[in-house]
């Protein structure tokens, strides 16, 4: 719309939110790093038990793999997806309803309906 | 909105994305879409387990025959970046600097094909050893669900390069950076469901 | 005068009687009329929630009524504005509560009766010898008619079911082409036949079959499986013990029975036409492309719902697509009046209670 | 409004309304293409009455009746009653929070076309001569085996126009979430935008695992997928859940919005808040919510178990309670008002008895056990017609009456209205009531025909003269809404007198922008408040006039919808013709080049200048 308000920021103000900015930029390549990490331990693990190197059973492996997946998930919608910053609220009801759903739904299947 | 404003870094507001109310509605309508997103994939997911090495008797091929890890990871790794890049993108998006946006882009959507490609791949070659979409019920909703997946992509892929060939001449402003920051936001959504693929399809078919 | 008014009386009560009957449907395949102990507890069900759902209404009509007469506008004039009330924290915590009670009266019995139900657990029981305690069914239903095996008793049978009374008897259940449902309504309902798995359940009949109109219940498909959905019924006879063993008995005896071409002319037909998909012996396995027509001769139903007369059969076997379009058998338009005729009189005379 | 449509000529006006994206003018292809279905569907079920009005009867054959019942349900449920409800919400949501159109008025008139052509698409399968007949659920070891194309149809179709619905769905959430009027909290919106917010919740999560469904039917059908073929390690029972996941949260999509209705006419016609407002709001978001958690009720007989059953059906009486909580709260609303029975509220009083008594119905289904015997009885068809017809379509009827004069300026005969109510109420209580006792004496559904001597026979022709009693009650209304047009009495704003939400607060019909100035709104009931404070015109403007932003008319979605519906025929043919492939690629190719010209293009809208706000305001006797 026409009526946007055009603020312009001082050579300061722009400075500082090119540093947070930059600082914001740092945390996403820190979570990166965290997701690659995750990713490889999970495909270590799991080649680890194919090879059956390690004994590690299947019901170890597979909770542990799960896990990393939901953190690796978390990290993506929380810091790529910026759900962690303000104004996010109606994303976070709708996912999390979403997410909710999708699990009651599997678990049902999984669980009790399903042969 | 004057189309024609032009923005200089010390114009350009805070949350770009959000700016107007047009850009608001595509927000907040981009991301309930993706929670509806969520629920298909889920279907999808549930159908999966539900016939995963299931088919005729005599079935030849099995998850754990069938699936190469190595593999698996190469294409991990060129989305897991590509991710990371399309965050490099929005960076460069919220500072006004319109070259590096489409730079840090262009290197997704390499990204993006790579991953891509290396899907085309390994469907051919299970097809070429006969684990065929009408294989059984297993090949089906293997196919099914990681060619959506892969469909995704492919959307993501065809999005972007509109996007950038369009607003090449343009430049960034107000109406547009809203479409690349919900772009931005499909990518990682597509991110976030391959990083379930490749645990529940690859990882636990290896397992068993 | 008085005597009229008594006449009077009784013929009255007796109306009533038979509306109330009428309202509850035919002995032979009624819900309201069970004859079983499943059928039973599902009616004790279908009472108690009926009982509250009555309630239910009673009370929403009531409210409704009175504030309908009180607060018409035409009685408190047009220019009434009434109080602008938000609600009332009282009222809706009443509201909230005495239907979670009701809930929880019906969800108690539901819960008992569903496992109830669904108790199959002494269907492979044994006894010392290795034989089964109890009767269990193998039924398998096709397009448009059913197939009932008896695995202990190495018989099997068609469209009539035959089952003793006072016992459980345990079904199991699947479909050959497409999912049907297993229903006999007065004995109680009822359990899809799906195509991938087998379903397991039991039913008991508490009621000499003999009495009823037709001799036999109505046993029903209940699940849309084609255009001859509606003509897919089958028939349920009940009998004490002692007669069924018996009627097992000249089951097991028909093990020898072949359509012999030499004997009549019926036969002879039947052995070159017919024999490819129905066998006229009773024992052995399920799995025939017709029905097992060992026992033709005691059904009630031609093709599982037209009446059984020779002229019946000879309408379906010379034209089946008409009579239940969809169906897999073909039509046999080759054969002349007579040797329908002696079709039909063969048929008819295949029997085991004779 | 009309009078310029008329003098730009024929062509022209069937253009602009091709292409406009005015939400209103959307709203009102979406109850007209929706009644055209709403016929369409009855005149199937007038066709299976007729059917089963005697034993053996032979007026239909066997086939053509799964055709008819099939087809009824799915174009009752999918085509008639849900995008009529869409017509409501479309047109009356956006004035009730006081925007000037929804969120995304592009995307709902893609909806829009994408459900026409949807529904067409449908449709069709009657002049090909290939209908589904497996049921409105299509239990896919029928669905699979059916021949011909007719389950190609039903596949196709209900994509088509299923994601017109997600579209629409989604477009309805923002359109609530980010363009209220100054002062429109959540807990000030009407009862109908609540209903409207969450049903259309309800499609966000339920129409996305039916794409699939939808998805994995057309592969096991034209591309040789094996997902329902058990002999392939298909599994059957994987599209009855798909199928319920969606079926079920569908008939919540269904009778939520009629909820909102009826709690409008209430307050309205009784003019007294809705008692319990915060109650109401909770009890429709955990109705919402709950329904999610029901699905395998339908499923009892399918043999998941004792325990799945137990759970499901506890978790389905537990709806009750929340239904309950309206049902009363709705008696405590008119309890203590001032009741003037106008048409709309006419219907909205047959509505409590008829609903709570397929409501309770659905609760005896609910408890398991006596489903087993109730399951696939006719019992469950006199069940879901109660709750829908006495329910949703009472609804349709109220609303009609209730928002005709908003929608077109000019009021619907009460007289008439009367008459139709009369007819079709008795009617359906006449045809429904006694379909429970033929549950109850072992008549199964879906069946083309029934024997003689098994007690069914006076029941079933008391139902099918109930049914005929509803079809004339039905053509009185068609009648009614002739007469009234051709009359055409204008009305002023607030013709009902007692309007409370702010649509009342602006023309019949409302101009093109709707509000000359976006309101401001003072508490639930805003328009209620302001007129027992004197001001008459119920309306406090936020903000002075201004020009206002529009968006341009597009017939992209046109030209979208119609590449998908080109491209459902070359799926169906790929197999068996040459013609086939090219067809599904072009019309893919049309509804991609369609996308990306929208996309590529910039398209702004426009401004409609402040000079032409005050004329119009001051050529209205400057009422507001
Ligand atoms: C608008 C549509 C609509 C609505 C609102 C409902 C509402 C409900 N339905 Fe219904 N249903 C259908 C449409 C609908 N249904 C359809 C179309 C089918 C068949 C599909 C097919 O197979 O083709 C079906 C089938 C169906 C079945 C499956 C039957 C079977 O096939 O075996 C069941 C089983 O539990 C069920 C239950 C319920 C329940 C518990 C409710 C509840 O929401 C009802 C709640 C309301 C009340 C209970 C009344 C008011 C409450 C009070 C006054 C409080 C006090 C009450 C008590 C304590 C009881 N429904
Ligand atoms: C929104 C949903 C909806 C609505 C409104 C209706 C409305 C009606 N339905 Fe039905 N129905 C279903 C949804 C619905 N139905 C579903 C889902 C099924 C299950 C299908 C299946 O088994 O797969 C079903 C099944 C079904 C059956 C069971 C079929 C069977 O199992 O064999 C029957 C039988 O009586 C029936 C009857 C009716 C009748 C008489 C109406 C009436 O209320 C109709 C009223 C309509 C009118 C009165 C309009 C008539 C129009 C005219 C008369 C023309 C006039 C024209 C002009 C003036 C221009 N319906
Ligand atoms: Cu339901």
């Amino acid at each position: 719309m026409a009526d946007i308000e055009v603020y312009k920021k001082s050579a300061h103000e722009l400075a500082l939110s090119h540093r947070r900015a930059r600082k914001s930029m740092r945390g996403q390549v820190m979570m990166f790093s965290l997701m690659i990490f995750l990713t490889l331990i999970s495909f270590s693990i799991v080649t680890a038990y194919q090879h059956e190197t390690l004994g590690f059973s299947s019901y170890f492996t597979i909770p542990v793999i799960l896990l990393f997946a939901a953190v690796q998930v978390a990290l993506q919608l929380y810091y790529f997806m910026h759900m962690n910053e303000k104004g996010h609220n109606v994303a976070a009801l709708f996912m999390f309803i979403g997410v909710l759903l999708a699990f009651a739904m599997l678990l049902g299947y999984i669980s009790i309906v399903w042969w | 909105m004057d189309l024609n404003k032009k923005f200089t870094p010390e114009t350009w507001p805070d949350h770009p994305e959000q700016a107007t109310l047009e850009a608001k509605n595509k927000f907040v309508g981009f991301w309930i879409f993706l929670a509806g997103e969520i629920i298909l994939f889920a279907t999808l997911f549930g159908g999966y387990l539900a016939l995963k090495n299931k088919g005729p008797s005599g079935l030849e091929f099995s998850t754990q025959s069938l699936y190469e890890l190595p593999l698996v990871f190469v294409m991990t790794m060129l989305l897991l970046t590509s991710s990371l890049t399309s965050v490099y993108a929005m960076y460069h998006l919220k500072n006004y600097n319109f070259k590096k946006m489409q730079l840090w882009l262009a290197i997704t959507a390499f990204l993006g094909l790579g991953f891509l490609a290396l899907e085309v791949y390994e469907f051919t070659h299970y097809v070429q050893l006969g684990f065929t979409f009408s294989n059984s019920a297993f090949s089906s909703a293997f196919y099914t669900l990681v060619g959506t997946h892969g469909f995704h992509v492919a959307v993501g892929l065809v999005w972007i390069t509109l996007l950038i060939f369009r607003n090449a001449k343009r430049g960034l402003n107000l109406y547009n950076a809203t479409k690349y920051y919900t772009f931005s936001l499909y990518w990682h959504f597509i991110d976030v469901i391959w990083v379930f693929i490749f645990t529940v399809v690859y990882l636990m078919g290896v397992i068993g | 005068m008085m005597k009229g008014l008594k006449k009077w009386r009784l013929f009255s009560l007796l109306a009533a009687l038979t509306v109330f009957l009428a309202g509850c449907g035919q002995e032979e395949l009624s819900t309201l009329l069970p004859a079983g102990e499943v059928g039973r507890d599902q009616f004790n069900l279908l009472m108690l929630t009926s009982a509250i759902m009555v309630l239910v209404i009673f009370v929403v009509v009531i409210i409704y009524v009175i504030s309908l007469i009180r607060f018409r506008r035409s009685k408190l004039g047009e220019d009434h504005i009434p109080e602008q009330v938000e609600g009332s924290h009282t009222l809706e915590l009443v509201w909230t509560i005495i239907p979670i009670i009701l809930v929880l009266i019906m969800a108690v019995p539901s819960v008992y009766y569903t496992y109830k139900l669904g108790d199959v657990s002494a269907m492979d029981a044994v006894d010392e010898d290795g034989n089964a305690e109890n009767l269990v069914v193998d039924v398998t239903a096709k397009l448009y008619w059913w197939e009932f095996e008896y695995p202990d008793l190495g018989i099997v049978t068609a469209q009539e079911l035959v089952v003793p009374m006072d016992e459980k008897v345990y079904f199991n259940l699947i479909a050959a082409d497409v999912k049907h449902s297993f229903w006999i309504p007065a004995v109680g309902g009822k359990l899809d036949t799906n195509v991938e798995n087998v379903n397991k359940f039991y039913l008991v009949f508490e009621k000499d079959s003999k009495d009823l109109k037709d001799g036999v219940f109505y046993g029903k498909c209940a699940e849309l499986c084609g255009p001859s959905h509606a003509l897919m019924d089958f028939k349920v006879k009940t009998m004490p013990r002692a007669e069924f063993n018996n009627w097992v008995t000249a089951m097991q005896a028909t093990g020898d029975r072949v359509a012999d071409a030499a004997v009549s002319q019926g036969e002879e037909l039947f052995a070159q036409s017919c024999i490819g998909c129905h066998a006229v012996s009773a024992v052995g396995e399920s799995g025939a492309a017709g029905p097992n027509l060992a026992t033709f001769g005691d059904r009630n139903r031609v093709a599982g719902y037209l009446d059984h007369t020779e002229k019946d059969l000879k309408n379906w076997i010379t034209d089946t697509q008409k009579y239940k379009p969809g169906n897999t058998m073909p039509s046999f338009t080759q054969f002349s009046d007579d040797e329908l005729d002696a079709i039909a009189a063969y048929l008819m005379g295949l029997s085991v209670e004779k | 409004m009309s009078s310029v449509a008329q003098k730009r000529g024929f062509g022209a006006t069937v253009y602009d309304w091709m292409t406009s994206v005015d939400h209103k003018k959307v709203g009102i292809m979406y109850l007209f293409g929706g009644l055209f279905f709403f016929i369409l569907g009855g005149i199937e079920a007038m066709l299976i009455r007729l059917q089963l009005l005697t034993p053996n009867n032979d007026l239909v054959s066997a086939g053509l009746f799964n055709e008819l019942i099939t087809m009824h349900g799915t174009t009752m449920i999918f085509l008639a009653a849900m995008p009529i409800l869409f017509g409501f919400m479309n047109y009356i949501m956006p004035l009730q929070i006081g925007a000037r159109d929804v969120a995304f008025p592009f995307l709902n008139s893609l909806g829009l076309w994408l459900f026409i052509f949807g529904g067409i698409f449908l449709n069709l399968s009657w002049f090909f001569g290939h209908v589904p007949d497996s049921g409105w659920t299509s239990y896919t070891s029928l669905a699979i085996s059916s021949e011909g194309h007719g389950m190609d149809f039903y596949a196709i179709g209900l994509q088509i126009a299923g994601a017109g619905t997600l579209i629409a769905g989604i477009n309805f959430l923002v359109t609530i979430i980010n363009m209220r009027a100054p002062g429109m909290t959540y807990m000030r919106m009407p009862m109908f935008t609540w209903t409207t917010f969450v049903a259309s919740a309800l499609i966000l999560f339920a129409f996305p695992p039916f794409t699939i469904g939808l998805f994995m039917l057309t592969f096991d059908r034209m591309f040789g997928a094996n997902f329902f073929d058990h002999t392939m390690g298909g599994n059957t029972i994987i599209w009855e859940h798909i199928f319920w996941i969606m079926g079920h949260p569908e008939v919540y999509i269904l009778i939520l919005p009629a909820f909102g209705i009826f709690s409008e006419i209430f307050s309205v016609f009784a003019r007294k808040r809705l008692f319990g407002y915060s109650a109401m709001v909770f009890a429709t978001v955990l109705i919402g919510f709950l329904g999610f958690m029901v699905w395998a009720h339908h499923m009892f007989t399918v043999g998941l178990g004792p325990t799945a059953n137990a759970i499901f059906a506890v978790a389905t009486m537990a709806i009750a309670v929340p239904t309950g909580v309206k049902i009363f709260n709705w008696l405590l609303t008119i309890w203590g008002g001032s009741i003037k029975v106008t048409t709309p509220m006419l219907y909205a009083l047959g509505f409590i008895p008829s609903f709570v008594m397929g409501g309770v119905t659905g609760v005896m289904q609910g408890a398991a056990p006596l489903d087993y015997q109730l399951h696939d009885s006719y019992f469950i068809v006199a069940h879901f017609h109660y709750v829908i017809v006495g329910g949703v379509v009472l609804a349709i009827f109220a609303g009609l009456h209730y928002w005709w004069p908003k929608m077109f300026g000019t009021m619907l005969s009460e007289k008439l209205g009367k008459v139709t109510f009369a007819f079709f109420f008795i009617g359906f209580h006449l045809t429904f009531l006694i379909q429970h006792w033929l549950g109850f004496w072992g008549m199964p559904r879906r069946v083309w025909t029934y024997m003689d001597g098994q007690g069914w026979n006076a029941a079933n022709s008391i139902s099918t003269i109930g049914a005929l009693m509803m079809g004339v009650g039905f053509t009185v209304l068609v009648i009614n809404i002739i007469i009234t047009t051709v009359k055409n009495v204008r009305v002023s704003n607030d013709p009902w007198e007692d309007g409370r939400t702010l649509e009342w607060a602006i023309s019949s019909p409302p101009p093109f922008y709707n509000y000359p100035q976006t309101p401001l709104v003072r508490g639930l009931d805003t328009v209620w408040i302001e007129k027992m404070e004197g001001n008459k015109s119920g309306f406090t403007p936020s903000e002075p006039v201004v020009d206002i932003h529009m968006p341009n008319g597009s017939i992209i979605p046109f030209f979208m919808s119609l590449g998908l519906f080109i491209a459902g025929f070359g799926a169906m043919y790929r197999a068996e013709t040459t013609w086939g492939l090219t067809v599904l690629i072009l019309g893919l190719l049309l509804t991609f080049i369609a996308m990306s010209l929208r996309s590529v293009k910039d398209d702004l809208g426009y401004y409609v200048k402040k000079e032409d706000v005050l004329r119009d305001l001051k050529s209205k006797g400057g009422s507001n």
